[in-house]
């Protein structure tokens, strides 16, 4: 056996009760008995809580009393509590990788009901663990140099807090957004609840910093397309698409807009979800950043027209030369430290449920559109009229529309109980309409909410509990204006049916349509919805499993606009910790060629998805580049002679559970 | 949104008092109470007790009230609620025919004309109380072979289901000969039981009288497992909807379908013999059963875009929305009950919507519809401008020859 | 060992960053499934040497269940596609040596997908149950009957694999 | 002083092993000066009763070759040994069941129904087989018993040393008595050949690529095999990366592809499974069809990668169906 130690194997086996949690379910006691019986075992205890002082306390008393050089602790998952135990053994002076930690938690007493099966299974997984650790080596924690800077991937409001907070800790930030400006979707807001200020007021001095912040680098209209490397250095690659306008030459000073030879906006403006026009060259919006203008060519004469364009914008621009049709996509790279996350949601699709009319009847919106109709620089000025051109006066406000639902999502998002009551405020003081809300129940936590939910409820808005069910034109108006909203009053137990001249659809927020996209680019897990999954929900809940990698905002999950800034916060503070201690260690679960031992065979080399074994030609053997190697273990698996070796994971090490967890004692 | 889960996995011999310790009843416990179910429920407005308060009362053992107000009798089995609940409750599958059969059982008197199919279900296999020995009869005036199974002696493709009112009643007759001209134009190898043939028993099961259902079932599985053939069709949903639900077809690895199903599949080789212009303006009538229950919406309308001078329209309510005829859950013999309850006749609200839309043909592909849309029609004095067909009658009149 | 019914034992090799975090969060989630499994933690599923495989067999296991990332999603980028090749092959091979393929199991489980892990496991169970025993340690044992069984000594020394 | 005896025995095998001490040839001569063959039916004229009749350890060592199958050859081996101070397992067949271990692939019974009775050149009418206990003619007759299982020599009695090979080489085996004679023996249980795979000392080494990505794989009767290029490259199934080296790479000189008789390296447990989890992990397409189909260029997987190594591998043999 190689470098084996030779001083005699004396294992700590300690299994923790965790309260009730694993000893109401597995008997600690008979574990602890029974592990005393095997080989090399000198020490086999039962404690409550082993992660808790005195529990690593009674280790290292041990190790020190006993001269234990290997412990075995069965308690929770190690992917919560193994650093803890091998910080608590490495305290006692023996290497922290003669250390194994034994699930009976997560994969034993919570997932059995039967105290017999679980404390065999619990049985075996420590038999395997005390036949495992008498081939542990004592190994060494590699430290890696971080690199600055860091990249945040969109820019609403959550990438927006993130990048001025670490700029303003001196960090360089790369800043990219997939739109032609950054806001999010706050910049389409009109108020915001609980507090009812206006979202432009607060939202836009932000996007200004943004704009002049020495240290970040703003690439809008731009994607990340891959990012290779690892944490500390992550190699980012992003795609800045053409926008026909050269960025650093634009004033925006709107001169080509006006000079177009559409003399009327003509197509849909999308900041304004379509309830504007627009001219194919554009600015998104006044307080736009960066304040450039784009031309669109799905609509610009000068792509879709076969005969060109007399290209007046051009002329209007002049000396500026700041158009240029011939811009192509380009693509730039940046090595960062780490990556923050805050791609942002989109909204669930209203026509998705098809029984409430949203593209049949017109005079139904879902809660965005409105939101643009209520603002002042929307497309109506903030005079809340709607397609026919007139004032509603009923409104009704449908809840949790695609939310809780089977049929489409199962989540509730937060924010549409409160934004729904924002609206019904708005509405109301906009039109003095009567507005009726249709709630499920009514979901108000947080500081200041449920004080808001009075307040709007004492402004004369009528709740009425329960879900509409079917929606359709009232028959009793000529017009075929009017709709009727047929629900049942759970609270009365008397289906009711509420004519309204405008239907106003509360949907929920859901993962962004390229979440799938930036989840595979980053290499980051997704929760059965398609939210962004965080490491830990209590412990690491800015953290990703991919280490330097940080969320924020909704892709991680609905959330309103002070939590989600809050959440920025710590995603930056998570990563300006990261870049600037300088370095990270590395779990030392690499793999190595033993030379003598290769035949350089090469069937290893290209297993390696980082490039880290090459064949060395003067030796004829292959060789595993340390710093390179993640740990995976593919090419230890694949080596036909067995002449590849993983730290922490040796053939032997395995070998030895499979024996432990099937043996027959 | 569809109902996907179609068969019902909970014993035969659920209860009212079994039935939340089944896979469905734990689903009852997961509701939310939120109302969902009762705003599309045609007589919802009409009833003391609409369905999340049925839940609820379940819940809170007091169903005795909800069984005593009778509220379930006006329950039509429509499918509305429960192919919009939330928390994809089976109400229409088991809670609410289970109250139901509740329901009817503690009635001083049971409504006169119920009383009597289900008499005549029982002793005649059918609900209008014809010979079952006068089953076959209609295929005397097919106009083309209808072969019966018994005689073919060899599997055939298709098991033709015909069923009750598509074998005694005139207008299901003339439905019944319009799909065996189809039948024929295609090639389609098919065969009927025949007078071996009874009521699939749908309204029993799935709405009012469990037991007559298991013996009107376990007769017919008895009777098709004699034979062997590929799948069986039927024009008729309430039975279509019936086997996928509560028939054993996995068991006997037995596939059914819908004769528009079989229709639209085959539209390829259909659709160039649809040679004759019909000059009408359609609206098709989603029923329940097939649009809700089996989640078929397309195929029909496809079959009618084929027809040449056909302009398909779309009522208010349509698809997954659809408002129910009136006939399922035994409303088709609940009218006289319903009238006296002072309620309206729901095909008469649908052929409103068939006339707003502007309609010359109300096209269905149920049986129960066409008596009961004939009658609103003319109660409500459309006659002249509207008529009411059954997709493979549009289709056969416009078949070639 | 008691006198119960005969339960089947499997061996999972989970990966840590999928299967092995679904299975940490059915437990978190509380979720009740069969206790047949015993996991083996390794980083990839492309650590899963068929070794490994063929040695749990021949130790006793009645199964043996890998659990990796979702195709695309592996952690190590292609770790799960070495893998799936290898098992591919393997499950051909267990299948001339007159092992059900069944017994050997292949399954992405993304970290979030801890129910995964509960169905999985409890099908797998059931299904290994409805094959009944493998028992290699059994057969070995009746077939080294054969040998005489005087003379040599050192029998436990007796190398078989 | 009397030399030192050495005993040579074979028991399921082919004879090739035999040959090879053979082909020794005038070297054979150095090694008869230096030791007494004490044990060599297949050579010289001794009895059973011989080896009996010597005391226990009073042959220094028996090179035995051949797996074990039958009841006889057990017997022999366990007497071997007892006499034996080494016991040293000569070839494939003795060190890992070699070829005649392909037979754990079936029951007995099925061997028996094909050889004797279904076998197309067989005519068996009354279905006889062979029977360990007979009377002829009022003679009682014994056969030996054939094992349910073939095994390696170290399956039945304790083994010294191992000289793999089909047939070892005569440098190795030179090397070997050597050692022996001299008394510089490693550890017991070395295998005496390199703890290196093949393609250390394959000639065509240089002609590998470092980025194998097999689309398809081919037998050696489906193509010219170019003589330069190394055989995976091509496509062929080449054990050389799962096999000790040693052999000197004859196969590769003949333009075959290596079949792995030296066995695995010390390092591996399973030779075929290791072979199977490099061929198959660097294996091209990522989809499920086009994998299976690539594999499907390996129509016998045990056949090809136990080739020699059946009886110990992990698994033995093939598990037998349910009754």
């Amino acid at each position: 056996m190689r470098q084996s130690m030779s001083e005699p194997v004396r294992i700590g086996f300690y299994i923790c009760h965790c309260g009730t949690n694993i000893a109401g379910v597995v008997d600690v006691d008979r574990v602890a008995k029974y592990v005393a019986t095997l080989p090399n075992v000198v020490v086999s205890r039962n404690y409550k809580y082993m992660c808790s002082d005195p529990g690593q306390e009674l280790i290292q008393q041990d190790i020190r009393e006993n001269q234990l050089n290997r412990i075995v602790v069965a308690a929770c998952s190690p992917l919560l509590h193994e650093r803890t135990f091998r910080n608590a053994t490495a305290k006692a002076g023996i290497n922290p990788f003669c250390f194994q930690m034994v699930n009976i938690r997560e994969h034993d007493a919570w997932v059995h009901t039967d105290k017999e099966e679980a404390t065999t299974k619990a049985i075996a997984l420590a038999r395997a663990a005390i036949r495992r650790v008498p081939h542990h080596k004592p190994l060494e924690v590699k430290q890696v140099a971080v690199q600055p800077g860091v990249l945040v991937v969109g820019g609403g409001i959550a990438g927006i807090h993130a990048a001025l907070t670490l700029a303003d800790g001196g960090q360089k930030v790369y800043l990219v957004e997939r739109d032609l400006t950054i806001g999010g979707h706050m910049a389409r807001f009109d108020k915001t609840f609980p507090t009812l200020d206006c979202a432009a007021c607060i939202l836009t001095p932000k996007m200004s910093q943004v704009r002049a912040h020495p240290n970040i680098t703003l690439w809008s209209y731009s994607e990340v397309v891959k990012v290779d490397g690892y944490v500390g250095n992550y190699r980012v690659t992003v795609k800045r698409k053409p926008r026909y306008i050269v960025e650093d030459l634009c004033t925006g000073c709107q001169e080509c807009v006006e000079a177009c030879v559409y003399r009327q906006p003509k197509f849909p403006d999308e900041f304004n979800v379509g309830l504007g026009l627009r001219k194919p060259v554009f600015l998104p919006f006044p307080q736009a950043v960066p304040a450039i203008v784009s031309i669109d060519p799905g609509t610009c004469r000068v792509f879709t027209h076969p005969n060109g364009c007399k290209q007046p914008c051009v002329t209007a621009c002049g000396d500026r030369k700041a158009i240029d049709f011939s811009q192509k996509e380009e693509l730039v790279e940046v090595t960062v430290g780490a990556v923050i996350v805050s791609t942002g949601f989109q909204i669930f699709d209203a026509k998705r449920v098809p029984y409430y009319g949203y593209g049949v009847y017109p005079n139904v919106y879902n809660a965005l559109e409105v939101e643009r109709l209520v603002n002042a620089s929307g497309p109506t000025n903030g005079e809340l009229v709607m397609r026919n051109g007139k004032r509603p006066k009923t409104v009704g406000i449908i809840h949790c529309v695609g939310s809780r639902d089977e049929n489409t999502n199962r989540w509730c998002s937060r924010v549409c109980c409160l934004y729904s009551l924002k609206l019904a405020h708005l509405i109301k003081e906009r039109t003095e309409a009567e507005v009726w809300n249709f709630y499920i129940d009514m979901r108000t936590p947080g500081k200041l909410m449920e004080e808001f939910y009075n307040r709007i409820s004492g402004e004369g808005v009528h709740l009425v509990r329960g879900k509409v069910g079917d929606v359709y034109p009232d028959p009793a108006d000529p017009e075929g204006q009017r709709l009727v909203l047929q629900a049942e009053d759970t609270l009365l137990g008397r289906v009711l049916k509420f004519p309204v001249d405008m239907v106003v659809l509360s949907i929920g927020l859901e993962p962004a349509a390229d979440a799938q996209q930036v989840r595979r680019t980053l290499n980051m897990s997704c929760g059965s919805e398609g939210f962004f999954l965080e490491r830990h929900p209590k412990l690491a809940p800015v953290s990703t499993c991919n280490d330097g990698i940080y969320l924020a905002g909704c892709c991680q999950g609905p959330k309103d606009i002070p939590d989600t800034v809050a959440q920025a916060g710590a995603a930056a503070a998570e990563a300006y910790a990261l870049v600037t201690r300088g370095y990270v260690e590395q779990e030392p679960n690499t793999a190595y060629v033993v030379e003598e031992d290769c035949s350089g065979c090469k069937s290893c080399v290209p297993l390696c998805p980082y490039n880290a074994i090459s064949f060395v030609e003067d030796k004829k053997k292959a060789a595993i580049n340390e710093a390179l190697c993640k740990g995976c273990g593919t090419c230890v698996a694949s080596c036909p002679s067995g002449s590849i070796v993983q730290n922490l994971f040796e053939d032997q090490e395995i070998f030895s559970e499979i024996e432990g967890v099937l043996a027959n004692e | 949104m569809a109902i996907v889960e179609r068969n019902v996995t909970c014993p035969v011999d659920t209860t009212l008092e079994t039935l939340l310790a089944t896979p469905e009843g734990q689903q009852i416990m997961s509701c939310l109470q939120c109302g969902t179910c009762a705003g599309p429920c045609p007589y919802g407005e009409h009833m003391d007790y609409p369905p999340r308060q049925v839940i609820n009362m379940l819940r809170r053992g007091l169903l005795d009230e909800v069984i005593a107000s009778g509220s379930l009798l006006r329950c039509v089995a429509c499918y509305a609620c429960m192919a919009k609940c939330p928390r994809g409750i089976r109400l229409t599958d088991v809670l609410l025919p289970l109250v139901k059969e509740q329901t009817l059982a503690n009635l001083p008197e049971m409504p006169g004309e119920l009383q009597k199919s289900l008499e005549n279900m029982l002793r005649y296999g059918n609900p209008m109380g014809e010979s079952g020995r006068k089953r076959a009869a209609w295929t005397a005036t097919a106009g083309v072979p209808v072969p019966l199974i018994a005689q073919a002696g060899r599997p055939v493709d298709v098991l033709w289901f015909v069923e009750c009112y598509a074998s005694f009643y005139p207008r299901g007759q003339a439905v019944s000969r319009a799909a065996a001209k189809l039948f024929h134009a295609l090639g389609v190898d098919f065969a009927i039981l025949g007078n071996d043939e009874k009521c699939a028993g749908e309204c029993g099961r799935l709405t009012w009288e469990s037991g007559l259902f298991e013996s009107l079932a376990e007769y017919n599985v008895k009777v098709l497992a004699k034979y062997r053939f590929h799948r069986i069709v039927t024009g008729d949903s309430h039975a279509l909807n019936a086997f996928h639900r509560r028939y054993p077809l996995a068991e006997h690895g037995w596939q059914a379908e819908h004769t528009v199903q079989l229709l639209a599949r085959r539209l390829d080789e259909l659709k160039p013999r649809l040679t004759k212009r019909l000059e009408a303006v359609v609206a098709y009538h989603d029923n329940c059963c097939l649009g809700r229950g089996l989640d078929c919406y397309d195929e029909p309308r496809a079959l009618l875009t084929a027809i040449p001078g056909v302009k398909l329209v779309e009522m208010t309510h349509n698809r997954m929305n659809s408002l129910c005829c009136g006939g399922g859950g035994g409303g088709m013999w609940l009218d006289t009950y319903y009238k006296s309850k002072d309620m309206e006749r729901l095909s008469e609200r649908r052929v409103k919507e068939a006339v707003a839309a502007g309609a010359s043909v109300l096209a269905v592909a149920c049986p129960y519809e066409l008596s009961r849309f004939e009658d609103a029609v003319k109660t409500l004095g459309h006659d002249k401008q509207m008529v009411v067909r059954d997709v493979v009658e549009l289709l056969a009149e416009s078949l070639e020859g | 060992m008691s006198e119960k019914a005969w339960e089947p034992r499997i061996v999972g090799f989970f990966c840590n960053w999928c299967t092995y975090t679904a299975a940490d969060l059915a437990g978190v989630s509380r979720m009740k499934y069969a206790p047949n499994v015993r996991v083996i933690r390794l980083m990839c599923s492309g650590r899963v040497d068929p070794q490994f495989v063929l040695d749990a067999f021949a130790r006793g296991a009645d199964g043996v269940l890998i659990g990796g990332c979702h195709p695309g999603d592996c952690h190590y980028a292609e770790g799960n596609y070495k893998m799936l090749r290898r098992y591919h092959l393997l499950r051909r091979m267990l299948g001339d040596m007159g092992i059900e393929p069944e017994r050997l199991r292949l399954e992405w489980i993304s970290a979030a997908e801890g129910d995964k892990v509960k169905s999985v496991i409890n099908d797998m169970v059931a299904k290994i149950k409805a094959l009944g025993p493998l028992g290699l340690p059994v057969r070995f044992q009746t077939w080294d009957g054969e040998l005489a069984a005087d003379g040599h000594a050192g029998r436990e020394e007796v190398r078989h694999g | 002083m009397a030399k030192p005896k050495v005993a040579f025995y074979w028991c399921a095998s082919c004879g090739g092993c035999e040959e090879a001490v053979v082909d020794l040839a005038e070297d054979i001569l150095g090694v008869v000066e230096l030791v007494d063959i004490g044990f060599w039916p297949c050579a010289m004229d001794f009895k059973k009763a011989d080896v009996e009749a010597l005391p226990d350890q009073g042959i220094v060592a028996t090179l035995l070759n051949g797996a074990i199958r039958t009841s006889e050859q057990e017997e022999m081996a366990r007497l071997l040994r007892r006499k034996s101070q080494f016991l040293i397992a000569y070839g494939s067949c003795a060190c890992t069941g070699g070829i005649p271990a392909l037979a754990n692939q079936f029951t007995r019974e099925a061997l028996f129904q094909f050889v004797f009775q279904d076998g197309p050149t067989n005519v068996n009418e009354a279905g006889t087989r062979p029977q360990p206990e007979s009377i002829d003619d009022g003679h009682a007759l014994k056969l030996p018993v054939i094992h349910e299982v073939v095994r390696s020599l170290d399956q039945v009695v304790d083994v010294d040393y191992y000289l793999p090979g089909c047939p070892p080489t005569p440098k190795l085996t030179k090397a070997a008595v050597a050692a022996l004679v001299a008394g510089n023996l490693p550890p017991k249980g070395s295998t005496l050949a390199p703890d290196v795979a093949l393609c250390d000392e394959c000639p065509r080494k240089a002609s590998k690529p470092t980025d194998l990505g097999f689309v398809e794989f081919k037998r050696p009767h489906q193509m010219l095999i170019d003589p330069q290029t190394c055989l995976l490259a091509q496509g062929i199934v080449c054990m050389g990366p799962a096999t000790r080296g040693g052999c000197e790479a004859l196969c590769i000189g003949g333009n075959m592809p290596c079949t792995g008789c030296f066995g695995a390296t010390s390092r591996v447990r399973d030779q075929g499974a290791k072979i199977l989890s490099s061929l198959a992990a660097n294996v091209a397409p990522r989809e499920d069809r086009e994998i299976a189909q690539v594999l499907g260029g390996i129509p016998d997987p045990v056949g090809t990668f136990y080739r020699y190594g059946l009886a110990k591998s992990l698994l033995r043999k093939r598990v037998p169906k349910a009754e």
